[in-house]
């Protein structure tokens, strides 16, 4: 690990300008929205809250102009993003197609491919997914087994995807298969392809999580039909591809800040005159958050140089997701309250959603042992 | 009786608590069919006196009862009715009729009538009886006195508010002059520790099952160390549940033993936690389904240990009470918290 | 698991009597011991002390009559382990011939040899230490390399053994070493030896620790001649006879309450009202002192049955490192003062001292790594 | 500058902190050799202004610096040094020759001469001049004037007390208006965070060489899952200790910020703690022994967290900040403890 990955990078006064702007904005369309919801924040899904969004030009803003974007640099995304999940805000209908979807379009995807998809991205209206795990591929993305095959002049695609967040409200996925063989390299022969969900032959079912919410998805792929203008990028280079998108994926301020609003009605619950434990856990809390926000930026000021920071990026979201996981272990442990559902206070609720939340906070951008693995190898561990 | 006890509840909660049960139950359906065999089998009167219609178990005997009624997530006050009737035998009363539940107030007895608003009552709707305290007593109430508010806790299971206006008690006695003055509390909080304990154990069971029949970069997951060292955690900590929360049970023989009871649920309280998040890391994406069983288990954990006092609450309890001691009377306390010779009673 | 290796185990009335007898001994033989050193406890050297505790008969009480012992069983023992160690008595001169060597020569031994060892054991006369680890052959005691070979009447052994506690003041070890091939089986072909340490060809090196401290040694074997009474129990089942030891190695008060002088001097620093959160942290410590203590009492219970409780013991160990490796940290976080060396107060440097130690915690008895192996393979993961 | 002075600072510490040195150091021989050479390339003024005698660098540089003095486990007050010098500096007081250290009391300044106990000051009786506060004012000192009683923390480096009775500064000059009211503690607590930062790095380059050289089983212990996780988690403890010591450098160009010095403080102070854990379990026997380096930087960090404010300290003081700011300020107090736009000066 070289300790420069994390030198300090303060956010340019430009961006930071931009603040004032997404606050005044939360300020009129948050108003109305209870801290139960405003708990999903990341996963909360709201398309008329993202079309507004939208329409204030608070999405893509580091797209070109001639799409809708602001061409912004990564600190502005930066600004706009932990505005958001600091508020609570339901970004899950942009957030995906904001993220990863209109960069990997931008880097990989033909002219007409960019013309077609992003502005809709950024007007808020088009919602992306991302279809990565098979159900006998978890965490092993090597052995991915669905399958495009050439035919004329498309391609004709069977498979199956599992676990992909918000397919059944997405109009489009972007999902890695396979398209020939590996041969020596178990990540070889695999392609991105953008899918219509729409499509005969694609079937999706949601899969109920264990707070009785929807967030996952299984996707069946029966002979469906995709054309030419499909392929994302480069036949068989879809791994390098996707592998590209992860530092984004992997460093952003939802990685720590996902579960700010457990924060928020903790502090509410526990007033102002803290005891000890209390006083203690907010505040390392609060410490580790501003340390981690230090590293984020840190990524941020790499990738805005188009630097290839995913070690770091890595290390971001691990320490994050340990962090968020603790967070309803110390806010049970603070407060004289117990998890409510349907009923009991604000923080009740919250505190028992996020509990339950908490386990998929390691599914979502790699397990910890994935990440961890990632981390060692990083290290030079041989 | 211990071993009798164990069986009586594996067969009658294994046979009849199943994930249809808990599904239904989660929608607000009593399981009939469960409390019926419950009943029939007697195992809510396990620790009342045979003089006072109980079975006559020892208290000690009832922690398998209360364990097992954990680890199969029964979904009907069991552990609450088995404490009751138990604490009803030491007071001299007659067990109650049915499903039974407690309270830990605050309410008032004036004038042979009980008014009050109790709060976080499990069952409080459903069950037939509620036992609570006025000063001095304990009152048993008929449920279907109350004007009841549900709520729920993480696993949907009844933490309802029953309030009561001058309603008549229908049985009342003097609090046992040895028992504590938060008894009710320190027997939710013995009650939730065997729970936690048992449904501990049912975690175990399923990662370890999992961990063997899961193959990712082709070998069964339980292969690689650090699955194997998660697992060898998940089973530490069910042992230090077990063993404290039955420790509690074992000094309790006589009333509910304040030390002990401390040390069992915020021991069971941590490894609660700690538990569950470790069988969710190693079940990873089909863990967090409805679908998987694994969340009947996990999601009551995440409430009982905040029931009845959290891991702060009493592990300060326990903290103040050694920090009073002072250096020269630390040991002597950690070890009177253990009672030396047995059950006394 | 089976959770009825952990069923409630009360200590039994006679051997509750004996706690009085202990705590008379204390009072008179600990008043001038002050809190640096009985920090120490466990590995605390004083031959005087262990003399006067065997004079007193605390000393092998499990052992027969006829060699100076009570013939109590494992909870009397017990009693007297957990007050010495309560107390932070220096009993390291005579804890591993207590607790390890004597009752493997009344299993193993002959008659001749019991004769000739217990008897100085129970008089807290003489000091064993357990010869394991080799400079290859850390954690993984298969590839032990010191090998002693047939000659005439006896053996000549040659080898090198390490991090041997009180190698350089105890008059015999007690070795396991290679006697023959293993074949199939990789602890197959060892065989264990008494060896004294005052024979020619056996060089002790002490070995300094980052306290400054000599507790550890590296022992060098050239040549040294065993005569024929120097085997204890059968050729070539070494590994076998070692494994037993284990249960009493592993599951003992000295796994948790080694550290005690700790608990002692931070409860007198915080004094009679504690905040919340030192009366959270100390009683946290307290509750898991008191549930280790349930589940040690009842592998004690096993162990007096004839009962083999290493996986139960095991499990003791792994928690009772972690509760000892936390201890100083815990302190740490909760005292103003500072750790200090040869300076300070005694909570201070009981501290420095302490936190210094606890790596070591780890070291003795099975790193965690291999006792987390041992749980996991106990558990049935296959 | 930076890229300067971390050169500087890892050849003059690189070639000279030995160790011999090191070992020497811990016997209380002053390395005279080692502290020259500091001397010789200005690494103690490195962010004195020119114009009072310093290099003229800023204190976000003077970070790599005090991270290196870290790294290297440097047994001489370089970072109470730099710190002093700097302090002089923006109070517009000359740098102190030689080697300086701080006190953060308490003492009193009166008719012009200084008397107070001054506990717990690194290298008390070897530095050449302390600097402490009395009131508004700071006051340099000549160390030589004091009364030193010896004291040693777990790294043997010296913190001795000073007891001064009437003596006559050396300069003293306000505080500057804008300083917080503890700016000595926050500036100790802060050059402790970036010294626990370097001694991270140098466990995990040790930890790392250790396990890609060490057979067990048949292969480096690095190919261990769980050898790889936890070294995984000490580079992230490394990583959030760096970075949260940088920023609070970084926002502390006009003065110690208080609010980014106690993120910066009780982050660091936790990760000392795990980090050192990880190193010695990583190093198991060989680590543990006083040959092995290992511990001149385990024994340091042990130190160095409790040091101007453990984790506890710091942390409960962001925590009541926080508290009082309540929820609708919750925000804002976080990223105000970060300064968006860098270094105001």
């Amino acid at each position: 690990m070289r300790l420069t990955d994390f030198a300090f990078a303060p956010i340019p006064e430009a961006a930071e300008t931009l603040r004032g702007e997404v606050r005044a904005f939360l300020s009129r369309e948050m108003r109305d929205i209870p801290p139960v919801v405003r708990a999903d924040s990341w996963m909360g899904y709201d398309t008329a809250f993202s079309r507004k969004l939208g329409a204030a030009g608070l999405i893509g803003i580091t797209m070109p102009k001639r799409f809708g974007g602001r061409e912004a640099g990564a600190f502005a995304r930066y600004v706009v993003s932990e505005e958001l999940l600091a508020a609570g805000a339901p970004v899950s209908a942009h957030w995906i197609a904001d993220r990863q979807s209109a960069p990997l379009l931008l880097h990989f995807g033909t002219p007409a491919q960019q013309e077609r998809y992003i502005p809709g991205i950024v007007r808020g209206e088009t919602c992306f997914c991302i279809g990565m795990s098979e159900p006998n591929a978890g965490s092993d993305l090597a052995s991915i087994g669905s399958r495009a095959v050439r035919e004329r002049e498309g391609w004709v695609l069977n498979g199956r995807k599992i676990w992909t967040t918000n397919a059944h409200r997405s109009q489009y996925m972007i999902a890695l298969v396979r398209t020939g063989g590996g041969g020596d390299d178990r990540h070889g022969g695999m392609s991105q392809f953008v899918i219509d969900l729409a499509a005969p032959g694609v079937t999706v079912r949601p899969i109920r999580d264990l707070s009785g919410g929807e967030h996952f998805n299984e996707i069946f792929f029966d002979d469906v039909a995709l054309d030419g203008e499909a392929l994302i990028g480069t036949e068989g280079k879809g791994w390098a591809q996707v592998m590209a998108e992860l530092a984004f994926e992997r460093s952003g301020p939802e990685r720590f800040l996902s579960s700010m609003t457990l924060l928020h009605t903790l502090v509410e619950e526990v007033g102002a005159e803290p005891d000890a434990l209390q006083a203690f856990h907010i505040g390392r809390i609060g410490a580790r958050i501003v340390a981690l926000r230090a590293m984020s930026l840190s990524v941020t000021a790499q990738l805005d140089r188009g630097g290839d920071p995913t070690w770091a990026a890595s290390c971001v979201k691990d320490i994050g997701t340990a962090l968020e996981q603790e967070l309803p272990e110390i806010a049970q442990l603070l407060s004289a309250g117990e998890p409510r559902v349907d009923s009991g206070s604000d923080h009740e609720q919250v505190l028992a959603y996020l509990t339950q939340l908490a386990p998929s906070f390691s599914l979502r951008g790699g397990t910890r042992e994935i990440l961890r693995g990632i981390l060692a190898r990083g290290l030079g561990l041989r | 009786m211990r071993d009798m006890f164990e069986e009586t509840a594996e067969r009658v909660l294994g046979d009849l608590v199943t994930p249809e049960t808990l599904v239904a139950a989660e929608s607000g359906a009593w399981p009939e069919a469960l409390w019926s065999a419950v009943e029939e089998n007697g195992l809510g009167l396990a620790a009342a006196p045979e003089a006072l219609g109980g079975v006559g178990g020892s208290w000690h005997d009832a922690f398998v009862l209360v364990r097992a009624a954990g680890r199969h997530a029964a979904p009907v006050p069991l552990a609450e009715t088995i404490l009751v009737n138990w604490l009803l035998g030491l007071a001299g009363l007659d067990a109650a009729p049915g499903a039974a539940t407690l309270a830990v107030g605050p309410g008032r007895l004036v004038d042979d009538v009980f008014s009050g608003t109790l709060a976080d009552v499990p069952w409080g709707g459903q069950a037939g009886h509620v036992l609570t305290r006025s000063e001095d007593s304990f009152v048993l109430l008929s449920c279907a006195d109350a004007k009841s508010t549900a709520a729920l806790n993480t696993a949907r299971e009844p933490r309802d508010t029953l309030v009561f206006a001058e309603a008549r008690p229908v049985a009342a006695a003097p609090v046992p002059v040895h028992f504590p003055p938060d008894a009710l509390l320190l027997g939710g909080a013995m009650i939730r520790s065997a729970q936690i304990a048992g449904g501990l154990g049912r975690l175990l069971d399923t990662a370890i099952d999992y961990a063997n029949q899961r193959v990712q970069f082709g070998r069964p997951i339980g292969k690689f160390q650090a699955i194997q060292h998660q697992l060898a955690v998940l089973a530490e900590q069910t042992a230090l549940a077990s063993a404290a929360a039955e420790m509690a049970f074992a000094s309790s023989a006589r009333g509910p033993c304040p030390e002990a009871i401390a040390a069992a649920k915020s021991v069971a309280s941590e490894a609660a936690g700690q538990g569950a998040a470790i069988a969710h890391a190693v079940l990873g994406a089909i863990g967090f389904t409805y679908e998987h069983v694994l969340h009947f288990t996990t999601r009551r954990l995440w409430s009982w240990r905040s029931e009845f006092g959290s891991q702060a609450v009493w592990a300060q309890d326990i903290g103040r009470r050694l920090c009073r001691q002072g250096e020269s009377g630390l040991w002597a306390a950690i070890i009177a918290t253990a009672p030396a010779s047995a059950s006394k009673g």
